[in-house]
């Protein structure tokens, strides 16, 4: 698969790209809609759909020429719809015709999409959420809560997932749906945060309606197609490595670096052991990527989640201590909604309350345990309370 | 309450049990949590009247201000009672910087008019105070004083900067640390005068204000001369170590409380998030910090009064003990509540920036370890060492 | 209760028994004759029964008196006996002639008790033990396997927990039974640990026979008076505190103090860390105890059992990283059986490899912090596979 | 295996593949948990025929010495991953003062007859090796030699005592630094010779003896002289903890497999012990562990091949990383199995005593963290640090 014939194509589309819209001059969006109807924006892709029917690990051929020449990274403009809705959307939608349609305006930026999963009372268990959706002839009419939803205020498309049948068990009576978000029957409204900023969103399906057409997978398939996204989630981490000390430790060590007149011995073998546990999982990361070529990709996915999540507040935590009282200060409070994902690289204390989240979203810190301890070494699960019961008798709350 | 020492360690009496649930009413009434959040976002950051109720009319401001200072002649015991449920509610006001440090600083004082003047209004809940004085791991360390002070005839004046003081953006009385040409020694300003500049700081915990201060030939009045200033910021900053571990230990009671219940009631899967060992055994952990916490600060609190250890070596035992367990806590029950334990909207927040902002006050965790080893291990004998095996 | 009468009558006793029989002249056992006579084994049993009937608290004053006369810690010589088994045997021996026949050689430590609770099958779940008697006119046959019996060699009586009816679910089918170990029908055999020693023994009984009359309460009631058994062990921890630094803190601070050429701030900061854990702990001791005499005693037992089994290693673990290159040898692996119960403290190495058993022995800390969990936060139970089932029908191995 | 740079960082060959298959083989069939115990208890405490096969019929000691030196002219690659298998198992043997420190030792001195004599009988296992060479934390330190060498035209004598060298009992060659007229020179010393006294320790683990090495006028020959001594002493050092590294990967990983299984198959309350969290979530981070160990090791094995990385630095990571996982994950399965795991019967003990062993062997952790801290924070650049809210 993975053959040069195929690598210099991409390379030769890559460069041809580049060559005909500059993206120093360009607008993004042009930029974008190029690389998509070039074939570069997911190479694995069929062509006509953002691919070139190569292998996936080509993707970083094409993004290092793209990037190399001032590309922008498309994951971090829409980071929802790179990551998850254009797989999901390639591998689900009904119709070539819709996959073309929500794909390149996908690609280029132009529409923003989100994802209304989890709930408020269906966090860890997401597979006990409680929108409905009701068939309504050619339509559905969907009610609920959605949170923890980042973009929603900016969003033209989201991935839904909700329930078809209250009767089945609870795995077994979802459905996904991709839902306007101009619809008069969908609200949103800022969360906000710790930080005092709102990263995500509640959002609020009154009486909101699908055509049937926007269904992904067969009724009662949604909890299929939500793994689809959510391992997909996970690989978006992308081909290439990342330096050695790079990332949150970084912040850590240049702080440590900038304040000699704060080092005592302790933090130093504290910072240190920070350090080693980054360097430790970028070289297990490295290691991943060269077992992805030659067989099946280690464990080591939820791995980087379970240990980047904790390192992330280590690291914080150690920063605030070597501050000590010139730490316990703030910048603002006043809430905002975020415009851009990156916003929330504030000052040190923002990151420092912003990491708190990190052991909670995309799957607590107990559930990746779970993960590693049932999945990747093969223990048995826990007892249920809810195994084959239909949802509507599963007890909530 | 007469004037008197607590009998027995770790044993409450009538009286403090009595005063606890006062004290507990109170803050219950007067600073609910949507009290607090209201507070914080005002100004001053507090309820002036209810503080004044607290001095005037609960009498818990000065409890263990000796009946002829003016106060009820009360134990620390008595104080520590009051402080920890103040802590449990975040109970916005000048705990810290009027309760924990100035009382204290002035009953060690010298009798003199200064102090008696000072004092009252203190107790009463009439003025609020804040302590300007440079410490180091929570001890006093003259020569990281900023402020210096001229004397001209019987009138002092200072000038300098000490940054980020707690409660100060308020305070009505300013207690400064200023080298004057005899050596340090403590002074007292009146903050609205001429010569006093406050710049309010936006504090990672909203509930506990600190301004920057500067004084430009700010006219002060002596409080402690040099002679004594040294034992007198010792001793406010010992009394202050210990009220502040008290008052973690209120919180991280509350949060225990708080998230045992939350526990109880979230289902997921369709049972109880408490039934999970993951769960259970985090709480459990939560239980040990806190029940740790707990005796630390008590111990703390009679050993102050009853001179059975060291105050210094007490005090650091509380704070390295209290302040890791308290943030221990916060973090732990931001983790069990989930996506909710991170928003605004949820209390755990205001909790975890206090047991952030709490940790770094008077001194860090591992400062006070290091303290601990120098009263402890350095005076360690070796004889006793197990033998050690030799192939 | 508590009164002054109360204390006086004690201590008068207590002064009279050592005046009449010196500690440090005759032997031990007459003098723990002696105290048992005058009802100050057990101060809160009654008389005639090694106790004087008054507050268990005051114990602590006879206590104090005899052994500042230089008179042994009895619970030292015959710890299950004066632990587990008297407190078992005052509540639940059928007569009071078995009562007095059991009690005041127990007291003069000529008999010595151990315990056969455990098995190989049945340890966290000790409930589920197979060990089984079944009735045969006035006596029990009993038939299984016993395991972490400490001195089995040397005991003459124990207490045995078996099964008398599988089908009952598992908490139901037990009874409790008090065997002679020199019974044919009971073998035993040395169990060789880690460090090399023997402290414990495997028990095999083969139709051993029980006299129904040594039966301790009714058939089927034996998890509740196992309860009293088990709730006794840790009371047994004594009315006096500890002096601070006292306890296995003082191995690694004593060590340090005697090895000023290995010293680190790192691991300066390690051993502060450790003996501030100490420290908090032997506090809550002390509170728990100044609570016992107001209120209820607090949470302090499983606290403590949690903390001083955890902190037991990391002491040891310490002493090892500060000794580094010297610490890793040893000085006889030669199997020997234990003749005492305080033999296992040999050189520093062997206390550190006899720690790995603290946090498995006596309920495991896993198992500790389900009770700290669900006992005193009042937390909901875990799931059960077993609930109600009948004994027989529940999966082992 | 022909002298070859391994081309991909993490990936092995189809060869080494092989060869991690025969080793395992071999390592199974002739040190299984039975002859271990057997071995351990015996004199010199391992098998020297199957010693001997290891050497000639495997060709296993010394895979990464050049050919033109008489070897097969592998990397250090495949030496790694013949002392990983031997590790799963504890293979009774001196790996550690043969193939870790003397092979890597001799390799890197310069040619000559001592060399040439001494490294032949190595590799083919039909001699061992010990290396008596002080390291202050797994790095060589000339100041820290005991020994003395005297000469006597183109002899020489050494005398001086080394501690707790490993595998110096049964050792046949004694590779010794001493400090000569012209400084520290590395000497061979026949172990047999006269003025050489061995004294036997009793080892905390049992299948990783040491000996105390007293010299008294003991012939020697010169090995590496003082112009080449450091160099030679210190990438044995590098080489030794590398592979030290790798062997505490074999073995975590043989225990990690062994606790996944019991807690598959133990059950108690009726299921599995695996299916509670408690159990379940301490094998996730004993997988962690023991992913980040694996990661950190292959890493430093790599890096000295291709120069990817400083090899002092590489080797530290790699020690700080693997001997904290190690150790972490014998005590957890001990833990794990219960009162099984901790009796004498039990597998677990044998490689809790290793694990212990291997930490304090070449350096603590702790010391590792302190070269690296030297080697990266010392160095780093304070340009990009996040700003600080200042209020």
């Amino acid at each position: 698969m993975n053959t040069a014939a195929d690598s210099s194509r991409v390379a030769d589309a890559a460069r041809k790209v580049v060559q005909e819209h500059d993206p120093t001059r360009v607008p993004t969006r042009e930029f974008l809609a190029a690389c998509f109807d070039a074939g570069l924006s997911w190479v694995h892709f069929p062509e006509g759909l953002g691919g070139l029917g190569v292998s996936r690990g080509l993707q970083s051929v094409a993004d290092g020429i793209l990037q190399d020449a001032g590309g922008p990274v498309p994951f971090a403009l829409n980071p929802i719809g790179y990551g998850m809705a254009a797989p999901t959307l390639r591998e689900h939608a009904r119709t070539d015709e819709l996959k073309r349609a929500w794909l390149r305006p996908l690609a280029t930026t132009e529409n923003i999409w989100c994802q209304l999963f989890s709930e408020p009372g269906a966090g860890s268990d997401l597979a006990g959420l409680a929108t409905s959706a009701v068939r309504d002839g050619d339509e559905w009419v969907v009610n609920g809560q959605k949170v923890w939803t980042s973009l929603a205020h900016r969003a033209r498309w989201a991935l839904l997932l909700a329930r078809t049948d209250p009767d089945a068990p609870k795995h077994k009576g979802l459905t996904y749906f991709v839902v306007d978000m101009q619809d008069p029957g969908v609200e949103t409204r800022p969360l906000r945060q710790m930080t005092g900023q709102a990263e995500f969103n509640e959002v609020y399906l009154n009486d909101a309606r699908v055509p049937d057409a926007h269904r992904l997978g067969e009724v009662g398939d949604g909890w299929r197609v939500a793994m689809t996204t959510l391992m997909n989630e996970r690989s978006s981490i992308g081909a290439s490595g990342s330096r050695r000390g790079t990332g949150t430790i970084a912040d850590a060590v240049s702080l440590w670096a900038s304040r000699p007149d704060l080092h005592t011995p302790v933090l130093e073998d504290r910072l240190t052991r920070l350090w080693l546990r980054a360097e430790a999982q970028r070289l297990t990361s490295e290691r991943s990527r060269a077992a992805a070529t030659v067989g099946g990709p280690g464990p080591e996915g939820s791995v980087g989640k379970l240990v980047g999540a904790e390192l992330n507040q280590q690291v914080y935590e150690f920063c605030m201590d070597l501050l000590g009282p010139e730490g316990i200060l703030y910048d603002d409070y006043t809430m905002r909604d975020m415009e851009r994902t990156d916003d929330w690289r504030g000052p040190l204390q923002q990151r420092f309350l912003r990491s708190r989240a990190n052991t909670i979203e995309g799957g607590t810190s107990e559930v990746l345990r779970n993960i590693l301890g049932e999945r990747v070494l093969g223990l048995p699960g826990d007892l249920r309370a809810d195994a084959g019961k239909p949802w509507k008798e599963i007890p909530r709350g | 309450m007469a004037d008197q020492q607590d009998a027995r360690p770790f044993v409450f009496t009538e009286e403090q049990r009595e005063l606890r649930t006062a004290v507990r009413k109170f803050a219950a009434d007067n600073a609910d949590e949507q009290a607090v959040r209201r507070l914080m976002e005002s100004d001053p950051g507090f309820d002036t009247k209810a503080w004044t109720r607290l001095g005037s009319e609960l009498g818990v401001l000065g409890l263990s201000v000796p009946e002829e200072q003016g106060g009820v002649g009360g134990t620390l015991v008595d104080q520590a009672v009051a402080v920890e449920e103040l802590g449990a509610t975040l109970y916005p006001g000048p705990v810290f910087g009027t309760v924990a440090l100035a009382i204290p600083a002035l009953v060690a004082a010298s009798d003199g008019p200064v102090r008696s003047e000072l004092l009252g209004p203190l107790v009463e809940g009439t003025r609020t105070a804040a302590v300007a004085v440079a410490d180091r791991a929570g001890a006093f360390d003259p020569a990281a004083v900023t402020v210096q002070a001229a004397r001209a005839g019987d009138d002092w004046t200072l000038s300098g900067t000490v940054e980020r003081v707690v409660d100060a953006a308020a305070a009505d009385d300013l207690l400064v640390a200023a080298t004057g040409p005899d050596g340090v020694a403590l002074f007292a300003v009146d903050a609205t005068a001429g010569g006093v500049e406050r710049t309010p700081l936006t504090t990672l915990d909203l509930t506990r204000r600190q301004a920057t201060l500067r004084f430009a030939d700010a006219p002060a009045r002596l409080l402690a001369g040099p002679d004594e200033a040294e034992r007198v910021i010792g001793h406010a900053l010992v009394v202050g170590s210990v009220l502040l571990a008290v008052e973690q230990v209120g919180a991280s009671q509350h949060l225990l409380d708080l998230t045992v219940e939350y526990a109880k009631g979230r289902l997921q899967f369709g049972r109880p998030i408490g039934s999970f060992q993951a769960v259970k055994h985090r709480l459990a952990d939560m239980l040990v910090d806190l029940e740790h916490a707990r005796s630390a600060a008590y111990h703390a609190v009679w050993a102050l009064g009853d001179g059975s250890d060291d105050p210094a070596l007490a005090a650091s035992i509380a704070q390295a003990t209290c302040s890791e367990a308290f943030a221990r806590i916060a973090a732990d029950t931001i983790q069990l509540h989930g996506g909710i334990g991170f928003t605004w909207e949820y209390q755990a927040q205001l909790y975890y920036k206090r047991a952030i902002t709490d940790a770094a006050l008077l001194g860090s965790a591992e400062q006070h370890r290091a303290r601990i080893a120098r009263l402890v291990l350095d005076t360690a004998s070796g004889e006793a060492a197990p033998a050690v095996a030799t192939g």
